[in-house]
């Protein structure tokens, strides 16, 4: 069975901090056409401040992962402190006391932070949110692992999915959040939160799919 | 789009210096932070306390209302970004006089996430927390959603109405009361000639066409409502007060306040022109103008537009619209 | 560019229309015109009456100053376009309490002309007239041609001071002593990003190049006193700071006043950071900022741009600052 | 000796509220390059406002003018207000004794009116102002007469001074009013107030010598 090391695996959320900051102006672009404009500046700046803390920290998924929620929960404010916030501090609450981190334990992290991110945010999918990538992403890793695919195999049907769902928001008209407002003028756009959720779980899944053994 | 700026990744922070400096009269910072400002003379012992906030880019607000009869504490968050819940429950612990916190902002996702998560951590300090949401923009969903609203330039009143309550010295529930009374009454429409430009990337996050506005925009430089062709200043406000009359059911006789506000870059001479065709469809129906402001009261950066807020008095409404308060951008005596 | 408009050629009657309804508490037309309006409570018999005035696009200036312990009457103009002596011999008239009338207003062509006319046919009518002329823009002439500088955005100074005086009870040699000793130790200096725009072309007169900034920018839309590369908000700061520093003879310990005006369409959130560079330099000097203002107070229609002034004060002119005061735009108690 | 009559001719300042009326938005547009953008503005306002005062009123010249210069003076401020309002009252006081009107009575008008803008705003040629065409007007007119020219060859020589007069602005630069703080910038253009001071002073001419006996 594949699993990969807790221990040490934390330079992936520096690499997740990375990809989110080089794609800070294309997030508040997206933003920027039915929201706000400020995902891509907030993110950045989120995730660059947790990539600062565990520069040469040596830290573990489970502490970089708790690192990084606690830092957005408590310094970023935004929808995106609250939601991505919960949804890294639940991640690192279920692979915590693991030590080798395998399919099971993958899947249960995942839903644990789509659990959180329900819990506070109660949005649906359809809904034209990140929930549109991160739903059908879990959806897929867990219907790849039931059908006897390997753990890799299930990471890669992961990033695909959400990568998937990301651009399925293009056609969505927005329920919830500050484009909601705009009715049928959202369409025709992505999401800005599903397009950072899909680099998100790719970056996640990919980090991890690197260091199976 | 030209700005004085430094480092743009930096301008909340200078901005606060400047504010927490020139403002020093009314504000100081909560443990040192510029994220949790309070009112030098606001909180005191037995007196509800109110905490107000929201993201920057929409100075005045919030933090030209804190003071002596209106907000004791303001959390500050990011541009157009909540605060994160710690700044908040600060605030709420420098307001607390004993006899709980009102927490008062507007109905925003993020907002509504990062107060509630502060609110459970108050409550658990010992602190009584209520909160109303203002959702006063009619343009953001229609009246069978009133609750769904966003809140925009009409938080001026109903900040005013909030902190007169406290200050009054009234219970908690009665502050919480008479602050969501004045929420139902307060009517706001906006309308944007151009998109306002974030610091970071000074460029609009999307363009109005020459001949176009954005007809119910929000205050954080998202796309309004609808986009229709431009009108005349005196038919844009018709369809604004329309849309008032529509939902505020006053009769003749009847007193309301009045707030013409600039979203950022659109000046005073073009705000009474606006002014003055609200004054005349108030006078033909017979309502009165109690009170009125004219200026830049809740802006949206450097956004061309302007709101038209109608708040519906009556006579405890009025009654805590001219209480007393001193704050950086609103002195009433 | 875009703007709320009825009928351009009508912009001031409109804007007039709006002001008049709004400020009705601080403002009476005089024998029904709007373009001459006196302060509902202000002239008063024995009490040297405060008369400004000029050009309209620059609002608040110069309407908003206008009530109880501030000017007693405003000459309202076209924009950018001096009023004509017959409104401001009314306004003499309706201020004149029989200690004499104070005319200020700032240096141009135009204004000079038709106020001095109208001092004329106001000491024919017997009423006493003495004039300061205000010439606080450091960056329009050197400084041995300081009386043909232009007055700018440091009206809002030494307008206060004036009408501070003449509240006082001082006589109309003392009220015109002390306003310029206000003029002479205030200094202003502005840059522009983006000009303005005239209602009625809606065009901008000129334009400014993308990585261009005009310094040395007065109230009226035209150019600068030099074009340079934009700069950073700390960089522009401090090259008007130097100009400021260079003239005015300040002392560790001095107490200054300190303006950060937009001109019309840069935001509070800039002009913050602006201040908080003013007061670092101030700091620095051991210079004490005894009060500020922060935001629009003397503008050009929608122009992108700041100006930043500096009222160096002594004992007399600080308690004349600090004199209560009840207008539309500035209320000190 | 040619001479044009005082009564009605007072369409001459009808035809020259037209001329200034048409050329609103040119001199509005020659303002803003180095002022304030509001000559053309105010003084289609002002002449258009003492047009309709003299509709179908059957004006003398010299009422027209006084009607002009006062409704110049007392209804619309700035620079243009006191200095054209002075000069065309002064030129209708200077004629309105006067029922035929001579090449003397011209002259001495124009020089009233001079004299009326040199007394209230303290200008030299060389400012750049309209005194850059007013004062070689003057002079081309006078100096015609001297040499025995007839009136109608000293109305082109006025009117073809005042238009050199207006050009040579453009090389001057600004010494007084608004557009000196310019400095050198100023040069370049032409003054504002040099361009509508040809354009009344050709119509004014024009309107003479179509009326010559
Ligand atoms: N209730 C919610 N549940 C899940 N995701 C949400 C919810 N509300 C908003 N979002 C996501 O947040 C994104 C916007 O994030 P951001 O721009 O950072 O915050 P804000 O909208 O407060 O400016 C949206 O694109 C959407 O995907
Ligand atoms: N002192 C003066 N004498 C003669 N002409 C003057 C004087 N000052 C200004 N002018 C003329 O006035 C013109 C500007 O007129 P206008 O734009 O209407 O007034 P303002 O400069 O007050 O905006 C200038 O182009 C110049 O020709
Ligand atoms: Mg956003
Ligand atoms: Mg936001
Ligand atoms: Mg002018
Ligand atoms: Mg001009």
């Amino acid at each position: 069975m594949q699993t990969f090391e807790n221990a040490k695996a934390g330079d992936i959320v520096q690499a997740l901090a990375e990809r989110i900051i080089e794609n800070r102006a294309y997030l508040s672009e997206i933003d920027g056409k039915i929201g706000d404009g400020d995902h891509g500046v907030n993110m950045a700046k989120g995730f660059g401040l947790a990539a600062e803390r565990l520069k040469d920290k040596d830290a573990s998924l489970a502490e970089a992962l708790e690192t990084l929620g606690t830092v957005l929960m408590t310094e970023i404010g935004g929808s995106m402190g609250p939601l991505y916030g919960v949804m890294f501090t639940e991640f690192a609450e279920k692979i915590e006391a693991v030590d080798a981190i395998d399919a099971t334990a993958y899947s249960r992290m995942l839903h644990a932070g789509l659990e959180g991110i329900q819990s506070i945010g109660s949005a649906k999918v359809g809904d034209k949110t990140l929930l549109d990538s991160f739903v059908p992403a879990v959806e897929a890793f867990d219907a790849a692992i039931a059908a006897g695919r390997s753990f890799a195999e299930a990471l890669e049907a992961l990033t695909a999915a959400a990568e998937a769902g990301r651009d399925s928001t293009r056609d969505l008209v927005a329920k919830i959040g500050r484009a909601s407002r705009l009715g049928e003028r959202s369409l025709g756009v992505l999401d800005a939160g599903a397009t950072s959720c899909a680099i998100i779980l790719r970056e996640l899944s990919g980090g991890a799919r690197a260091r199976l053994r | 789009v030209k700005k004085f700026l430094n480092n743009p990744n930096e301008v909340v922070e200078e901005m606060l210096d400047g504010v927490v400096k020139a403002h020093e009269k009314y504000l100081k910072p909560i443990n040192g932070s510029h994220r949790a400002l309070a009112a030098r003379s606001g909180p005191r012992p037995e007196k509800v306390g109110l905490v107000i906030g929201g993201g920057t880019g929409h100075e005045p607000c919030f933090l030209g209302y804190v003071g002596k009869g209106l907000a004791d504490a303001v959390a500050v968050g990011n541009i157009f970004s909540s605060p994160p819940p710690d700044p908040i429950v600060q605030c709420a612990e420098a307001a607390s006089g004993g006899a709980g916190v009102l927490f008062v902002y507007g109905n925003y996702a993020g907002d509504v996430m990062n107060f509630e998560m502060a609110a459970e951590i108050a409550e658990e300090k010992g602190i009584r927390v209520q909160t109303v949401l203002t959702t006063d923009d009619i343009a953001s969903s229609p009246i069978e959603d009133r609750e769904g609203r966003r809140g925009v330039a009409g938080n001026f009143f109903i900040f005013k109405i909030a902190g007169a309550a406290c200050d009054r010295g009234l219970s908690l529930e009665a502050c919480a009361a008479v602050t969501r009374k004045a929420n139902l009454r307060t009517y706001t429409m906006g309308v944007a000639l151009e998109p306002g430009a974030m610091p970071q990337t000074r460029r609009h996050n999307f363009e109005i066409g020459p001949e176009d506005m954005e007809v119910g925009m929000g205050i954080h430089g998202e796309p309004g409502v609808t986009r229709e062709r431009i009108r005349s200043a005196d038919e844009i406000t018709d369809s604004v007060m329309d849309r008032v009359f529509n939902e505020m059911k006053a009769a003749p006789g009847d007193r309301v306040a009045v707030l013409v506000n600039s979203f950022g870059a659109t000046p005073l001479m073009e705000l009474y022109i606006l002014f003055r065709r609200v004054q005349q469809r108030l006078a033909a129906k017979d309502i009165l103008i109690e009170a009125n402001w004219i200026g830049h009261y809740c802006t949206s950066l450097d956004m061309v537009g302007a709101s038209i807020t109608i708040l519906h008095l009556d006579q405890e409404l009025s009654e805590l619209l001219h209480h007393p308060c001193e704050t950086a951008f609103l002195k009433i005596n």
